[in-house]
């Protein structure tokens, strides 16, 4: 109904292949962009920084980062929270090394050593596959975990054994440590995540994006299509572990401002998975969608009994939201096996036919 | 933004040569190949045209051949008729779905020594009937696939000719300058194009069209509708029809606006829809198949959506009408079309690919009220216009804001029209043809020293000024009472329900009227399935007591119409039958146009047509059929005859309709 | 003048008149054997295919006929013998630089890639040709881009010759059967490869989709002048469009010639009798 | 030096100076050994029959201690506690059968896996509400389970074996060897076997599949519960037991998803080696706690080398 793709046609293949060959998605884009960027900003509290919009992007980009190994080459990954450990932890030694590195320039080195122990990790994937590769991925999340908490140099020896992020400045803003302000932090992640975010799109939509689809669907067919299995596959580690890692600074430096090993222990992993499946595997806005649900449900569900005026302490509050939780991703799972993704996809295909029924 | 249209050059070659300069960048054409919309700006256009024109120039072809052209509507086709032109040359565009045989008459009869072909299908058929054609000296064609192992003595691809072309011009910039001069010189008399009729009887003759007639007639209608380059339409009818040359080459190159061709015939649809075309000309069936599709679509919608559309259907119903019409609505009454514009009406044009349409016509058959209704009530400005071969279409249209679904509108600009003593309708115009190629005797059978030309179709002027078409004149007859029976007239009513497919009627010297009846088996399909309604073939589902009831409520409908109508009250149907098989061209029951050959049927059917007339119910009749690989075998079968109820005539004639 | 007696020459070429004999000899296979574990899939077999002919391959079901072409595209390594292909001998060969030799294949059950369309599917054919980097693909727009249109010219190309245009965005898990092995042919045809092998590309088609492929087939040799080893257990296709026919029952050749030579050939005839049909 | 020192020459040293204690690390690697076995039993069940990699097995587990715990705590004596507790775990069964398994017949591996996640999610939730969240002690005098120890004096030194270790040790050999007279003696267990190998030869020899499925959740179930008593007699029984959960999941990597015998070896193997690295290498080299992950990196290293695992066949790759 809003979409009449009537008369939208191409003349090149420049536009045919363009980011939305299809106005009114450009459209909604600019809508979504100008919700985040102006709409959200000039309603939320700190509360809402803290709680919703910053994880929801982090988690985002996170889950995108997973997706690209996972939905897009099919390869499953349980390790996750373990290489966003590795770029929290790579981020805190670069600045605490090199105090005066600007913190974007921390943030994308960071993101090398996450890619690095990310292709370390994915090289049994050239033997090993499915389930064992998932197995396998355990390996890295236990083992680096480990690590976090045993190499007392990668959190500069601190009696706590945790990390804790001081302030830094970016062009004389502080946008780090306990005086930063929220917004800055949400404005500074949102850049972030809005360019990456595209830089995933565009390598999802080219050479790399088919290749890593290929060896998903069929590795046999894409290695007899010429496709380098080796290469394919590491180079999705590498640039799942790139994103995830970077994801992983963000949410230490930008978020929970200071971090211990166990942060990044297997349910983060988790749940960032259920972010890319419920998200839908394969695509990049999903992941948006499945961490909009997932952060969001938990905060919706602990305000839920003071609007509905209920006496509920917070640790049975707790438990039956980790109850709800679980049984609403069986719920998904069961309405929609591909993802909000695939469900907004269908929605938009009704609308593009509408008002006919098929 | 849209420039005004170019007025001067009086012949196509020189109105491109003008469109290269003032509308250089504008899209001229577009074709979709390869899953883009490959486009060429005028300015390109005349250089393929220039290419083409000095390759032929190579071949030696000289001022007055003839050149055939044959094929779907390609950009390089279209080339073909502008680079002949600039040479001199006659363009005649043939059907591309003629048989070998039915082209060779053409082909012999208009000289030609050239055949601009598309693939490889039309090489092999021109190649096939060579041997009768000693004037025919090359075969160009488009598409090079298949063709690498033929023989290219004389047999050349058009993108080598314009390579040649091409390479002369780098050469020797003068040919460029020459071959501009060469067509500076051509006038307006002078014969552009010559279009053969396939006529329902006798030969088909070659109809010249001059420079003047298409010119002239080209920016009259452009004006009349208030076209500039800035349209966009959608050349998928075929080449060698009338229509087609002027809506996708006379009037695109004297507005200049863009023409697009589809990728193939299977794709028009969705090529259509990509395109959105602005101006757009489809024959009445072209909308019929729209709406059924659309109604079909949404009996599967559900329950909520399938009220929404009736809903909004029904408001559009009572207002769209008039808004398009610009006259006055309540406001309220605005508000909920613009809502129904939002939820329904825009969609709905959306998935026809009428969204940006700013014009469209339709003609050639009596198109259904209810079907226009519902387009004109959608917003579209769909109207209708009467013309012919000879008069380069236009002869009457209808103007904006006076619509009225049984008329065809006013005379055209400059259009002078006669209604002579046999009800036949005259006319005298710009637009009119030279004469018929080498065919004195039709030309002035048909064109008399005046200039004014015979129809061969009754009308009558309403008293609103506009033109009623009621058949073909000879087709006019009378009943043995002496009123007057126009089985086109009765034949359309008919088929104005969706049930009815093909009527056939007689009466001229009987007593009263009949009809043979033919019914859509898609529509009476999807009804025999929602009612249960086993059937294993056409024949089965005809002969059926429920569908015989249901016909004949339409064929009462008809009658009680008629007999409001004076004029026509005198013949309605008295006795019909639903006949055992569809009518088909293969079986020569029909044109290859699908117009109902008359005379024809009434000799296979005799029969029949006396069983109807002798007073029998029922008749046993054996057919011979021809099936769609070339095969013949016969039908047969009890046809059931039945009698309908006859109205008495309205003492005081109402006969003007109301505005449709 | 000289420019159109170029024009005629080319259009006057009139390749594919050569006898297949006098052609050069594209592969050749010499004394090839391969087990896995004790069972021996094809036992000491020696043919050659001449450059732009069709070969067949055929035999009874187990006869050897897919471990052959997976042997010719290195996706099996033969233990005994020597394979020469375009002049230049191997034994061994990473399935994946199969393409960047020159050949391409097609497979017995289609191996499309589901979650992908048409237009994807065929485009991953062409990633061996594909050279722009990771840096370039992220920025996208630039270099990346028109690589990335240049390609899809050239498929475009192949979806108009094999007439799929229609299904173009089309997920191909969504197709019938006789489309997707269309889509898989011209998957293999993006690779543009020399030799191109097909498994079975007929099988389980009804009458119309075995004439569409056929017709294909002869416009992929003829037009295109690919070279075609061909697998079909239809004989009628395969006495149509083949040049020569090689003969394979349990792992051995058992005949090699003509299409009529080998009908007539004994062992053939008891070979195909031998498999109760 | 002094590393090279200490990896490859002074555990050894170690090991022969001190057999007893050795002998003592081996008991502690075998103890821990027939927990993961026991509980990549129930992974195997289930994956062979409903091609579920059931992350839910090891929270089953607690779940089930909890219940048996929450139970008695409830003033329910402890011999209707356990038959209650496995009612329990048969209405789980029942209930995952019927919510989850049946309408995501035929999903993708990865939907089943996520699925399972959820079903993990929830039981935390919901065993955490009705029986809180805090660290509760095993019922294990209730339940008749010796507490004492005995102890050995070989070579010299000395040797302490738990009796609550030792009756748990029998109570899995008994329970696997019920499982394997199950398996390969009655029409059920052969049905599930046959599942395992081909999911439509099953359906046609006319095995309903729910059934099936009910079953294999209820025996995955009874295991978990025995697993439960015997490692909650140990460790108390928290959601921290969820973790060794994780354990008998290099167990499956080296035994295979499939292979009854597999899980059985590779969890004693696995039980053995990673207290042997632990005490002999984890703790002087590295601090210690690398049983969190030298199952994983073991398994990993040896199936680089063995991809079919230590009990598959070698796979030939077809097209």
């Amino acid at each position: 109904m809003f979409y009449r793709v009537s008369g939208q046609f191409k003349t090149s293949y420049e536009s045919d292949m363009a980011l939305f060959p299809v106005k009114q998605d450009a459209i909604l884009l600019a809508f979504i962009l100008a919700l985040f960027y102006v709409a959200f900003p000039m309603m939320a509290s700190e509360f809402t920084y803290k709680a919703l919009l910053v994880p929801v992007l982090i988690y985002a980009l996170a889950a995108m980062g997973l997706n690209i190994l996972t939905g897009y080459a099919g390869q499953l990954s349980l390790g996750t929270a373990g290489f966003m450990g590795v770029g929290a932890y790579a981020c805190y030694k670069i600045t605490s090394i090199f105090p005066e590195v600007n913190i974007v320039v921390a943030l994308l080195l960071s993101g090398c050593f996450s890619a690095a122990v990310g292709v370390a990790f994915g090289l049994p994937s050239l033997r090993i596959k499915g389930f064992y590769l998932a197995i396998a991925t355990l390996a890295a999340q236990f083992f680096l975990v480990w690590l976090f908490e045993k190499w007392a140099w990668l959190y500069n020896f601190n009696a706590s054994g945790a990390i804790e992020v001081k302030g830094h400045e970016f062009f004389g803003l502080v946008i780090t440590g306990p005086n930063a302000a929220p917004i800055t932090q949400y404005y500074f992640v949102l850049v972030c995540v809005t360019v990456v975010s595209f830089a995933m799109i565009n390598i999802t939509r080219g050479r790399f994006g088919r290749v890593w689809k290929a060896v998903r669907d069929m590795d046999i067919a894409a290695e007899l299509v010429g496709i380098n299995l080796m290469r394919a596959k590491l180079s999705a580690f590498a640039v799942s572990s790139y994103v995830v890692g970077i994801a992983g600074a963000l949410l230490v430096f930008f978020w929970k401002g200071a971090a211990e090993p166990n942060l990044f222990d297997i349910p983060l992993s988790f749940k960032v998975l259920f972010i890319a499946i419920i998200g839908g595997l394969g695509s990049i806005i999903g992941n948006f969608l499945g961490a909009l649900l997932i952060v969001a449900l938990p905060v919706l569900l602990n305000l839920l009994p003071g609007v509905l005026g209920l006496e509920i302490n917070s640790a049975t509050l707790e438990h039956i939201n980790v109850m709800i939780v679980g049984a609403l991703i069986v719920f998904f799972l069961i309405v929609e096996p591909h993802g909000l993704a695939r469900l907004w996809a269908l929605i938009r295909e009704k609308l593009i036919i509408w008002p006919f029924p098929h | 933004m849209a420039q005004k249209p170019v007025n001067f050059g009086d012949t196509f070659p020189k109105v491109l040569l003008a469109n290269a300069t003032v509308f250089k960048d504008k899209p001229a054409m577009r074709e979709k190949d390869l899953g883009i919309w490959i486009t060429w700006n005028w300015g390109e256009v005349l250089e393929e045209v220039r290419a083409l024109s000095i390759g032929l120039q190579h071949l030696k072809f000289r001022s007055g051949e003839k050149v055939a052209i044959v094929g779907a509507n390609r950009p390089q086709l279209y080339w073909s008729i502008a680079a002949v032109q600039a040479l001199g040359g006659v363009p005649v565009p043939i059907y591309a779905d003629s048989v070998a045989e039915e082209m060779v008459y053409v082909l012999e009869h208009a000289d030609v020594s050239v055949a601009v072909v598309e693939d490889q299908e039309q090489v092999d058929k021109v190649l096939e009937i060579s041997d009768q054609l000693p004037k025919l000296k090359h075969i160009l064609y488009d598409d090079p696939r298949g063709l690498r192992d033929y023989d290219h003595g004389h047999l050349h691809a058009i993108t080598d000719i314009q390579g040649i072309g091409r390479a002369l011009i780098q050469e020797n910039p003068m040919l460029s300058t020459n071959w501009e001069a060469g067509f500076a010189g051509q006038s307006g008399a002078d014969v552009a194009v010559m279009l053969y009729t396939s006529g329902t009887t006798g030969r088909p003759k070659g109809v010249m069209l001059t420079y003047d007639n298409l010119v002239v007639s080209a920016r009259n209608a452009n004006a009349f509708d208030g076209l500039d380059s800035s349209e966009d339409t959608l050349a998928y009818l075929p080449m060698a029809w009338v229509g087609d040359h002027v809506f996708s080459y006379a009037q695109a190159l004297c507005a200049g606006y863009c023409v697009n061709c589809p990728e193939g015939a299977e794709t028009v649809l969705a090529d259509r829809k990509e395109i959105a075309p602005t101006y757009l000309f489809a024959p009445p069936r072209v909308f019929e198949g729209l709406l059924t599709h659309i109604q079909v679509r949404m009996e599967d919608a559900g329950p909520t959506k399938r009220a929404l559309f009736h809903y909004f259907l029904k408001v559009a119903e009572r207002v769209g009408e008039r808004l398009l019409n610009g006259e006055k609505v309540k406001l309220s009454e605005r508000l909920l079309y613009a809502l129904g514009e939002f939820c329904i009406y825009g969609p709905l044009k959306n998935q026809m690919g009428f969204s940006r349409l700013k014009v469209g016509y339709t003609a050639g058959e009596a198109i259904g009220p209810e079907i226009f209704k519902f387009y004109r009530s959608l917003g579209l400005n769909l109207k209708q216009l009467y013309g012919q071969t000879e008069s380069s279409v236009f002869i009457t249209l209808q103007p904006d804001g006076e619509i009225y679904s049984d008329t065809v509108g006013v005379p055209f600009t400059g259009v002078e029209i006669k209604i002579a003593e046999n009800g036949e309708v005259i006319y005298r115009s710009p637009g009119s043809f030279k004469a018929y190629y080498k065919n004195e005797e039709a030309t002035r059978e048909t064109k008399d020293a005046e200039g004014w030309v015979h129809t061969g179709d009754a009308g009558m002027f309403l008293e609103n000024g506009h033109l009623k078409i009621i058949d073909r004149a000879k087709d006019v007859g009378r009943l043995t009472s002496g009123a007057l029976f126009a089985p086109k007239y009765i034949e359309n009513k008919l088929k104005f329900f969706a049930n009815i497919k093909e009527v056939v009627a007689f009466g001229d010297q009987r007593g009263f009227a009949t009809a043979f009846i033919n019914i859509d088996l898609t529509s009476v399909g999807n009804w025999a399935e929602r009612n249960n309604i086993a059937y294993a073939s056409y024949q089965e589902l005809a002969a059926h007591p429920d569908v015989y009831e249901m016909i004949g409520a339409h064929v009462d409908q008809v009658n009680r119409d008629l007999a409001e109508e004076s004029l026509m009250s005198g013949a309605q149907i008295k006795r019909f039958l639903i006949l055992h098989k569809e009518l088909d061209a293969d079986d020569g029951e029909l044109t290859r146009t699908q117009k109902v050959r008359r005379k024809f049927i009434a000799e296979r059917y005799a029969p029949l047509i006396e069983a109807l007339y002798d007073g029998s119910t029922r008749k046993h009749v054996v057919t011979t059929v021809t099936f769609e690989d070339g095969r013949s075998g016969s039908v047969e079968g009890n046809v059931e005859i039945r009698d309908a109820n006859i109205y008495a005539a309205k003492p005081l004639s109402g006969q003007l309709e109301d505005a449709a | 003048m000289s420019v159109i007696e170029k024009a005629a020459d080319i259009t006057a070429s009139s390749i594919g008149l050569q006898k297949a004999e006098e052609r050069e000899t594209l592969l050749d296979l010499a004394n090839v054997s391969l087990s896995f574990g004790g069972v021996k899939a094809i036992n000491n077999i020696s043919f050659d295919i001449k450059r732009g002919e069709v070969r067949a391959i055929i035999g009874p079901n187990g006869a050897g006929k897919t471990s052959m072409l997976n042997v010719i595209n290195g996706f099996y390594q033969p233990q005994e013998g020597v394979i020469t292909f375009r002049g230049s001998q191997r034994r061994s060969m990473k399935p994946h630089l199969a393409v960047s030799h020159g050949i391409a294949r097609t497979f017995q059950n289609v191996a499309l890639f589901k979650g992908m369309s048409t237009l994807d599917n065929i485009m991953a054919g062409r990633t061996t040709r594909m050279k722009r980097n990771m840096f370039w693909q992220i920025l996208y727009y630039g270099p990346a881009q028109r690589e990335e249109i240049a390609h899809r010219r050239k498929v475009e190309e192949i979806i108009d010759f094999l007439e799929i245009a229609h299904i173009r965005s089309t997920p191909v898990g969504k197709l019938p059967y006789g489309l997707q092995k269309r889509v898989e042919l011209a998957r293999a045809l993006a690779m543009e490869p020399d030799l191109l092998l097909l498994d079975e590309p007929m099988a389980g088609m009804n009458l119309e989709e075995k004439e569409d492929m056929s017709r294909f087939i002869i416009d992929v040799n003829e037009q295109l002048g690919t070279t075609i080893a061909l697998i079909e257990h239809d004989i009628g296709v395969v006495m149509d469009l083949s040049d020569r026919v090689v003969v394979l029952d349990y792992g051995r050749k058992i005949a090699d010639g003509s299409p009529e030579e080998v009908q007539k050939n004994q062992d053939v005839i008891d070979a195909y009798l031998g498999v109760s049909h | 030096m002094e590393t090279l020192y200490q990896i490859f020459a002074d555990p050894f040293v170690q090991i022969v100076s001190a057999p007893d204690f050795f002998l003592q690390v081996l008991w502690e690697g075998l103890v821990s050994g027939v927990l993961y076995a026991l509980i990549a039993l129930g992974f195997v069940l289930i994956f062979k029959s409903s091609r579920i990699f059931n992350f839910a097995q090891g929270i089953m587990v607690v779940f089930a201690a909890l219940t048996l715990v929450g139970l008695h705590e409830n003033g329910v004596p402890a011999w209707l506690a356990v038959p209650l507790t496995l009612g329990v775990m048969y209405l789980l069964a029942l209930s995952v059968e019927r919510v989850v398994l049946r309408p995501l017949v035929g999903q993708p591996d990865i939907i089943l896996f996520m699925a399972s996640i959820g079903v993990t999610m929830f039981l935390i939730g919901f065993g955490e509400f009705v029986f809180g969240g805090e660290n509760k002690a095993m019922i294990t005098a209730e339940l008749g389970i010796p507490t004492g120890s005995i102890e050995f004096f070989p070579f010299g030194g000395f040797v302490l074996i738990e009796q609550k270790d030792l009756t748990a040790v029998i109570m899995a050999v008994l329970l696997v060897l019920c499982l394997l007279l199950f398996l390969n003696k009655t029409a059920m267990g052969r049905a599930i076997r046959a599942l395992g190998d081909d999911h439509q030869a099953a359906l046609s020899v006319g095995i309903s599949l729910s059934k099936i499925w009910v079953l294999v959740w209820f025996i995955a179930g009874v295991i978990a519960l025995a697993t439960g008593i015997v490692w909650g007699a140990r460790a108390g029984v928290s959601f921290a037991l969820e973790v060794i959960a994780y354990k008998a999941l290099p167990v499956l990597m080296l035994g295979g998803l499939e292979s009854v015998s597999g899980a059985i070896i590779g969890g004693i193997a696995i039980g053995l080696l990673e207290k042997i690295f632990e005490i002999y290498w984890g703790q002087p080299l590295f601090g210690g706690n690398t049983e969190t992950w030298f199952a994983f990196i073991l398994a990993l290293i040896v199936l680089l080398f063995r991809p079919q695992g230590l009990f598959g066949e070698r796979i030939i790759e077809r097209v």
